[in-house]
């Protein structure tokens, strides 16, 4: 690289420059010097992309700008307190990263499990604090939501700096993020290496070439709770799809997130937030610890990973019973989760609320998709899968698509190929990484096109692409040979993906969210279920369905395909009967994520199954349960290895099998992805309610009704003014009491000297004429009357012309009225334009003379004393007797003040401003001493300035005060109306939530 | 009558253009679009001939060509004239950046830009300073037991308490500060939160006064379109 | 000789000066901001711009360079250049409006050099950077058209405005797509408070750079304000306190 | 190394006549005001300049519409014209003697007749479309500043308007008019402070050539 990014700045440098030419960072650390190796190891850590060191402070590798330490999401302090030296691990004796909890070479765990916990809480803090917590107000309560959402926003390693800023620390890395990685990510995908990420790890580029995204992503292990679909995408890729050459970054990622369910008590510790009174539940049953942590997104993940209740449950019966409570008790403890949770489950029991419903189950079924298939023994290899899904035309087309990518790659990859490319714009993105996962376990080429046919998505689009496409080929990589990847590998990916893939639903965006579940599960299924089938747990999933089989009335047919596939399993049945009763009260996505497993009542999943098609269950259970499940087996690597040899045995078959499922229910397909969008959209818009604080709950539902509400509205107004102005004049008598600052106003007027000149300002547009002419004319012809010379400014290219129209008029007015003639140049000119503001204004303020040589038309001398002797005394400011401000917004006001203050100290300012300037203006007139002496506020002042100034048949401000009259009290009407029907409708959408 | 009609032709397109703009408030429409991009030209072109006979003219090139025209004076006259040729100078240098790519002319724009910059952050540092922040700071400093000439007034006092501690708080409510607890976002400090809590309903009155204004004055807007399009409706309504 | 004045002003620059150098240290504590939603929220609109294939609007207001709401628009130049990070390497650039033409001059080097640093000068477009309109409601009411002309995804509003963002409010609202509004001018940040989805209410909107791009100067100037703001609050209550004993006239 | 050369020339420039201009506002010497004062001058001046290129910058993107078709080009055309019309009456003006400057007749007229009017129309619209935002205030989002905005926007419309003869203002008038000058003028002048303090931030940031906005 002849470049080197400043990681303050991000801007690009000359490599030979030590200090960054635009922020002066230092771009070199001194220990990186000629020759890195030579720093003390205690102080380097190895860039697990391109493998050279790094001195230990810095966050992002000088050589390849991946991160090197993990960044809570800018929690610096965490993050800093992680920064030590390496750690060297007991089995193979090899230093890892600090922060890596197993070793990167041989697997073994680097440290203790309780260490492991506090960074599992400690990587748990992006999540918002429970809303339970005093002080967090709306802004806290907002995070989650934005959380998410920002994780599909912005590409994953700038999001750091995307999160609140809290404390990103000066890590230059997240601060440039967007500057700095963009490139990064695009670089591979930009064209340079387009096929490159598809390239099995094993290939000779492979590694080398995927530097960028491996390092980012192996940057980030402790963020894996938190960390967005995005992130996890690379983790758990990472993890199970790492090459041989480089096992590194796998490592870190899924043992940061067992520990904390292999040890329960360390988990209740961490939480803070949850009610002690669940700890005891979480420890019951080994699947929830990981509800442990207090952020938001564990619990949802855990939520949403809902299968996991259900292996202990069948693995220990008696566990399942609290497990339950445990649940049911979540909803108290973090107060926005039960409301989106019920609005995702209580859906299924209102049909008309039915995008919730619909979701949930879909998501499941979609995610569930591929584990389905080994259930459904099916015929492998049956093409329909990938043009099935290829075909698919929605925004949601992702789900169906990467299982057709799934399934088709194995089979026949080119299936895969042709589904992107059919990919309508809206979901480009997935097509494209679609294309990978299919493409790139047949034929890495297949993925090429995928990233070339790629425009120029949003930053993290290309690193998802890589990911995925860097993925699969692992998949591949990892079948082909299984002794690649060491036994216990196996559960190590096996386990990030429990995680990550439940994760999603709630940390991912609307699109994204079904993609990333979706093929994650659908990848991470796929390993078990083979596996699975044989063994007794799946047997009691397959088996439970069979129940629920009456109360759900689309269930048979599915059903009859799982009856043969399930063996045994009675012992799982008596489970739900208890577990149900407690899930029934508990959120329903939750259920939802139940109904996969055996816990789920009868009546929830036909409820759930109304909302759907039939085929969904089969399809969900067997993805949201592996994932889920997975963990805690895996967890305790004594008693379940055996279960996961025999399911890393039957790998191969899987992915054969996953694709004729899905060919078999195209109309299943068809109503996915519809639903998904529709869950896209609702779950974003029910996450967003809860935790957002300024955001339309959700905007599609507005769209229909508010034209005509608008309309209605703006009718009502419209009638309101033109109304009583026309027909009942007089309704509104004009006002009696006049303000103390009008008051003010007049006074000063009425008493001013006549010798001096007036200097007035037009600072507004013509469009503020309607408001500020009234009142403009109501000052100004009192001082006509009072004989008193006029001189116009503006500081408003068009106030000039207003100001000469204005004078004019009045002029002309005042001629009719009384009989004065006002003549120009004599009585009253118009200097025109003060240019640039405030700083043409102190130049004014400074020397008039200066600025001004003609007046505003340019044919007169202002300062020659025969043209124009009313200015002829005027050299300075504080020649003027009077300095009226007429202005629509405080800025001119201000302006003035600040620029003239200081010059002008011997004229008064009386100021003539719109009402909506007038809060912001007060405060010079109620200042000690007050900046402004008198004032005129609007419509309502200039109606008050007339009456006092008692200009003949009442001045143009009073004759509209009818219209007024009418306007505002309608306005008043409708806001209040409007805000009350708004409060409750929220009050009950909220309550409808609760429920 | 087309001499009458001929007469108030303006009365009618103002009209005309009156309602084509409200009509935007059954949507976005073509009509409403045309009075937009009427209205940008027309204020576009008027602005560029105020900053020309208001600015650019009489302080740029007036005396520049008045010297000019009088030949080799121009000479003798050279030093009064540095300050209009410096300006024409950057002037020049702020065209320049209108042509595309020519990375030179642009470096030379960005001389005149960053002049532009300099002054402006000064002069907003200085009037924020001198005109908002010192003025304000001063006005602030309320007596809490007012004496007015009818004694100490509580009422006073109240308002003075009000307007001190609610300037504090809506000031406070800005802190940026916050405290990052493992585990938790970053979140206001202890101390800060209630302080934050009552700037909030500060900002939320001000906020609240402020738009009441606004309304009443687009209201007035709205109010002067109406009589004006009576004003121009009723000769014909009144003359048949 | 305004002393004050000039103390101030020291003062301000060295802690900006003293906390850069702080923040630069090795293992500095990094500076943490409270929440605050509407900077947050930016990814939000900036990723749904990104995926939607529509362009985000960024609106530099009717602020100009050279005067006192240059500060406004320099804010808004920031936020620029943070977000066309992200979005210039979406096929569809921003457009970045404003109402002076140093201020679209500005613009037009931000998006040039956020380019180049993507590699991509050859898709950088001048005109993606314009004068919508040279009086503010000219200005406003431009934007209105423009949102459907150019298929706009969100309006991003840092800048000095006046009541005419609440037309930039209500189209976007009509056009239904998010709109982050703040302005100079608290006036127009109340009726911004009622119209946009996210408002930028008071010095919000000069945090942009600290709280998005997190760039060192920013953060430094940021925690440097929260001195500022302490000693005027002291001071203000000094004040009041000579006061009420009588000391101060 | 050219670049670095011409940043650090920009950045003297930038920060040069910033901190001369703002000595001038604190240190009153002599020198210090006149050389603020003329930096002010061509600050100005340049200023005027700039509406130029806006106007320039104006015409050049909407040409390139109407060149390339695209989405309301139609519109632009229409704005092109008026842009030059108005333009060119102004040039044309004083030599068919119609006066010159920018008040010339014709200048004149079309201010009036159109800018006015136009200016003024769309100015009206926004009353219907503050109500619209206010109506549905509490729909999209709900918190204590929300709230307090609505009931205080209420109170002081209701004590801002005109009543009906006879009806009684329930106290509003004198309760808006205490929150108009006492809570309101305590927010605003809290909002303007901290406003004040981004201000100075920003403008020392440039002068500290922390940030260097400006060109290359």
């Amino acid at each position: 690289m002849a470049v080197i990014r400043c990681q303050a700045c991000g801007k690009p440098n000359p490599d030979f420059l030590d200090v960054c030419q635009y922020c002066d960072a230092r771009l070199k650390p001194l220990e990186a010097g000629p020759a890195p190796e030579a720093a003390p190891a205690g102080d380097v850590i190895r860039c697990q992309a391109c493998g050279k060191p790094n001195p230990a402070f810095t966050e992002v590798c000088q050589f390849c700008d991946s991160p090197l330490k993990p960044q809570l999401f800018g929690f610096g302090e965490t993050t800093s307190a992680e920064a030590g030296d390496q750690i060297r691990c007991q089995s193979c004796g090899r230093l890892n990263p600090p922060f890596a909890e197993a070793c990167q070479y041989c697997e073994a765990r680097l440290r203790p499990l309780q260490e492991i916990a506090g960074d599992e809480t400690a990587g748990a803090t992006a999540a918002p604090e429970p809303p339970g917590s005093p002080g967090g107000g709306p802004e806290s309560g907002a995070q989650p939501g934005m959380e998410w959402m920002r994780r599909l926003s912005t590409e994953p390693s700038a999001e750091p700096d995307w999160m609140w800023t809290g404390a990103a620390g000066e890590e230059p890395e997240p601060a440039a993020a967007p500057s700095e990685e963009t490139p990064d990510w695009m670089r591979p995908f930009g064209g340079e290496q387009p096929a490159q990420p598809a390239e099995p790890p094993g290939s000779p580029e492979g590694g080398p070439a995927m530097p960028d995204w491996m390092s980012s992503l192996g940057g980030e292990p402790t963020r894996m709770e938190t960390a967005a679909p995005a992130e996890e995408v690379p983790d758990w890729l990472r993890s199970f799809g790492e090459p041989p050459s480089q096992p590194t970054p796998s490592a870190p990622a899924p043992s940061r997130d067992i520990p904390e369910w292999l040890r329960p008590p360390e988990s209740s510790e961490a939480e803070a937030a949850a009610p002690l009174g669940e700890t005891p539940d979480w420890l019951s049953t080994p699947a929830q610890p990981e509800a442990a942590p207090p952020a938001e997104e564990v619990l949802d993940w855990m939520r949403s990973s809902g299968g996991a209740p259900a292996q202990p449950a069948e693995a220990a019966p008696p566990g399942s019973p609290e497990g339950g409570p445990a649940f049911g008790a979540e909803p108290t403890s973090a107060a926005e989760m039960p409301d989106w949770l019920s609005a995702l489950g209580g859906a299924p029991a209102q049909p008309e609320a039915a995008l919730p419903a619909e979701e949930v189950p879909d998501w499941m079924r979609s995610s569930g998709g591929a584990p389905a298939e080994p259930v459904e023994t099916a015929p492998p290899g049956s093409p329909e899968g990938g043009p099935a899904f290829g075909a698919e035309p929605t925004s949601a087309a992702e789900m169906p698509d990467w299982l057709s990518a799934l399934g088709g790659a194995p089979a026949q990859p080119a299936e895969a190929a042709p589904a992107f490319g059919a990919e309508p714009t809206p979901a480009a993105e997935m097509p494209d990484w679609l294309s990978a996962l299919g493409g790139a376990p047949a034929q890495p080429a297949e993925a090429a096109p995928a990233f070339g046919a790629e425009p120029t998505p949003a930053a993290e689009m290309p690193d998802w692409l890589s990911a995925l496409g860097g993925a699969p080929a692992d998949v591949g990589g990892f079948e082909t040979r299984p002794e690649a990847a060491p036994a216990d590998e196996t559960p190590d990916w096996l386990r990030s993906m429990g995680i990550s893939a439940p994760t999603e639903p709630v940390g991912a965006p609307p699109e994204a969210a079904e993609a990333a579940p979706d093929w994650l599960s659908g990848l991470g299924a796929p390993r078990f279920a083979a596996p699975a089938e044989p063994t007794s747990p799946f047997g009691a999933f397959t088996e439970i369905p069979a129940e629920a089989a009456p109360a759900a009335g689309e269930m048979p047919d599915w059903l009859s395909s799982l009856q043969p596939a399930t063996p045994p399993e009675v012992p799982g049945a008596p489970e739900p009967a208890p577990a149900s009763s407690l899930f029934g009260a508990m959120p329903s996505p939750f259920a939802a994520e139940e109904t996969p497993t055996p816990l789920v009542p009868p009546a929830a999943t036909a409820g759930l199954a109304l909302g759907e098609m039939p085929t969904w269950l089969q399809s969900m259970r067997p993805v949201d349960v592996q994932p889920s499940r997975v963990p805690p087996e895996v967890d305790n690597y004594e008693e379940k290895v055996g279960i996961l040899a025999g399911m890393r045995g039957v790998l191969q078959a899987e992915p054969a099998i996953a694709k004729p499922h899905k060919s078999e229910v195209p109309v299943q397909k068809l109503e996915v992805s519809e639903a998904e969008a529709a869950q896209a959209t609702l779950l974003a818009g029910v996450l967003k309610a809860e935790a957002e604080e300024a955001r339309p709950v959700s905007k599609r539902r507005l769209q229909i009704a508010l034209p005509v509400e608008r309309w209605l509205v703006f009718a009502a107004l419209a009638l309101a003014v033109i109304f009583p102005w026309f027909f009942a004049a007089g309704f509104f008598p004009a006002p009696t009491t006049i303000a103390r600052e009008t008051n003010a106003a007049f006074e000063l007027v009425e008493g001013l000297p006549t010798d001096k000149p007036v200097l007035v300002a037009f600072d507004y547009d013509p469009a503020q004429r309607g408001e500020l002419d009234p009142a403009a004319q109501a000052v100004i012809f009192h001082l006509m009357r009072r004989g008193v010379s006029l001189a116009g400014v503006s500081t408003h290219p068009a106030g000039a012309g207003v100001g000469q129209d204005i004078f004019n008029e009045l002029a002309l007015g005042l001629k009719n009225a009384y009989g004065v003639s006002y003549t120009y140049g004599v009585n009253y000119i118009n200097l025109g334009y003060i240019p640039g503001g405030p700083v043409g204004l102190l130049q004014f303020a400074t020397n008039p003379r200066s600025l001004f040589n003609t007046d505003f038309s340019g044919a007169m001398r202002v300062w020659d004393a025969q043209s124009a002797p009313e200015m002829s005394p005027v050299y300075g400011l504080s020649d003027f007797s009077l300095i009226v401000l007429v202005s629509s917004t405080p800025d001119a006001i201000r302006a003035w003040i600040e620029q003239t203050q200081s010059f002008a100290a011997a004229a008064p300012v009386v100021a003539v401003v719109s009402a909506g300037a007038d809060p912001l203006v007060r405060p010079y007139y109620e200042a000690n001493p007050p900046q402004i002496k008198g004032m005129v506020t609007g419509i309502v002042g200039a109606a008050q300035y007339e009456q006092r100034a008692g200009l003949p048949g009442g001045g143009p401000a009073s004759n509209r005060w009818d219209a007024i009259g009418g306007g505002v009290l309608a306005a008043v009407i409708l806001i209040i109306a409007g805000n009350l029907l708004g409060a409750l409708a929220r009050m009950t959408v909220l309550r409808a939530r609760k429920r | 009558m087309p001499a009458a009609l001929l007469q108030s032709l303006p009365d009618i397109m103002v009209f005309a253009l009156t309602l084509m703009v409200f009509t935007y408030l059954l949507g976005d429409n073509p009509l409403y679009r045309l009075a937009v991009h009427l209205f940008v030209g027309v204020t576009a072109g008027y602005a560029v001939l105020v900053a020309y006979y208001n600015v650019i003219h009489p302080q740029m090139l007036g005396p520049l060509v008045v010297s000019l025209s009088q030949g080799l004076a121009v000479l003798t006259a050279l030093p009064t004239l540095l300050p209009a040729l410096f300006a024409l100078m950057l002037s020049l240098f702020l065209l320049l950046k209108l042509s595309p790519g020519a990375s030179w002319t642009n470096r030379l724009g960005s001389v005149a830009t960053a002049y532009l910059v300099g002054v402006g952050s000064a002069v907003a540092i200085g009037g924020a300073i001198t005109g908002t922040l010192f003025p304000q700071i001063n006005a602030t400093f309320l007596s809490l037991l007012p004496q007015t000439e009818l004694g100490f007034s509580p009422e006073r006092m109240v308002d003075h308490f009000v307007i001190i501690f609610g300037t504090l708080a809506t000031l406070g409510f800005f802190y940026y500060g916050a405290r990052v607890r493992p585990g938790r976002p970053p979140e206001r400090p202890p101390l800060a939160r209630p302080v934050a809590l009552v700037g909030q309903v500060f900002i939320g009155v001000a906020f609240g006064v402020m738009y009441a204004g606004a309304l009443v004055a687009s209201l007035a807007f709205f109010a002067d379109r109406l009589v004006a399009m009576w004003s121009i409706l009723e000769p014909f309504l009144g003359g048949g | 000789m305004n002393l004050t004045g000039l103390g101030f002003v020291l003062l301000f620059a060295g802690l900006i000066l003293a906390f850069i150098v702080l923040g630069r240290r090795r293992g500095a504590r990094p500076a943490a901001f409270r929440p605050l939603e509407a900077l947050q929220s930016l990814p939000t609109t900036v990723g749904e711009a990104v995926e939607t294939g529509r362009r985000l609007h960024i609106s530099l207001g009717t602020g100009t360079i050279g005067q006192t709401d240059t500060a406004a628009a320099l804010a808004g130049l920031t936020v620029l250049d943070q977000i066309s990070e992200v979005t210039v390497v979406s096929d569809k650039p921003p457009v970045v409006t404003a109402s002076d033409g140093a201020v679209m001059l500005l613009a037009q080097d931000t998006l040039q050099h956020v380019y180049s640093r993507q590699n991509a000068q050859e898709r950088y477009d001048p005109t993606s950077a314009r004068v919508a309109g040279l009086s503010p409601l000219s200005f406003g009411a431009a934007v209105t058209t423009m949102i459907t002309d150019d298929s706009l995804a969100g309006t991003v509003l840092v800048g000095s405005v006046g009541s005419e963002a609440v037309l930039l409010a209500e189209a976007g609202h009509r056009a239904n797509i998010t709109t982050l509004a703040g302005s100079l001018d608290p006036a127009a940040q109340a009726l911004l408070f009622a119209a946009a989805d996210y408002p930028l209410i008071g010095e919000d909107l000069f945090a942009g750079g600290a709280y998005i791009g997190r760039h060192p100067g920013h953060i430094a100037s940021l925690r440097a304000q929260d001195i500022m703001r302490l000693l005027i609050g002291l001071a203000i209550l000094g004040g009041a306190l000579l006061k009420t004993l009588g000391i101060l006239p | 190394m050219k670049i670095r050369f011409g940043n650090a020339l920009l950045t003297a420039i930038a920060a040069g006549v910033g901190f001369v201009t703002l000595l001038g506002y604190f240190v009153n010497a002599p020198i210090l005001r006149v050389m603020r004062q003329q930096l002010v001058a061509w600050a100005s001046l340049l200023a005027a300049v700039a509406v130029i290129i806006g106007a320039l910058n104006l015409l050049q993107v909407h040409l390139k519409k109407m060149t390339r078709g695209a989405p309301g080009w139609f519109y632009s055309l229409f704005l092109i014209l008026s842009l030059v019309g108005t333009l060119g009456v102004g040039i044309a003006a004083p030599f068919v003697g119609w006066g010159s400057g920018p008040t010339n007749t014709a200048n004149a007229w079309v201010f009036h007749n159109i800018q006015s009017a136009l200016g003024a129309a769309i100015a009206g619209l926004l009353f219907f479309f503050l109500v619209f935002a206010g109506y549905r205030l509490l729909r999209r989002r709900a918190s204590l500043t929300l709230v307090v905005f609505v009931v205080a926007a209420i109170i002081s419309l209701i004590g801002a308007a005109p009543l009906p003869a006879g009806v009684p203002d329930f106290g509003l008038r004198d309760l808006r008019l205490w929150l108009a000058q006492v809570p309101a003028v305590a927010g605003g002048r809290g909002l303007l402070l901290g406003v004040a303090l981004g201000v100075i931030a920003t403008g020392l940031r440039i002068l500290l050539a922390v940030d260097r906005p400006y060109g290359e």
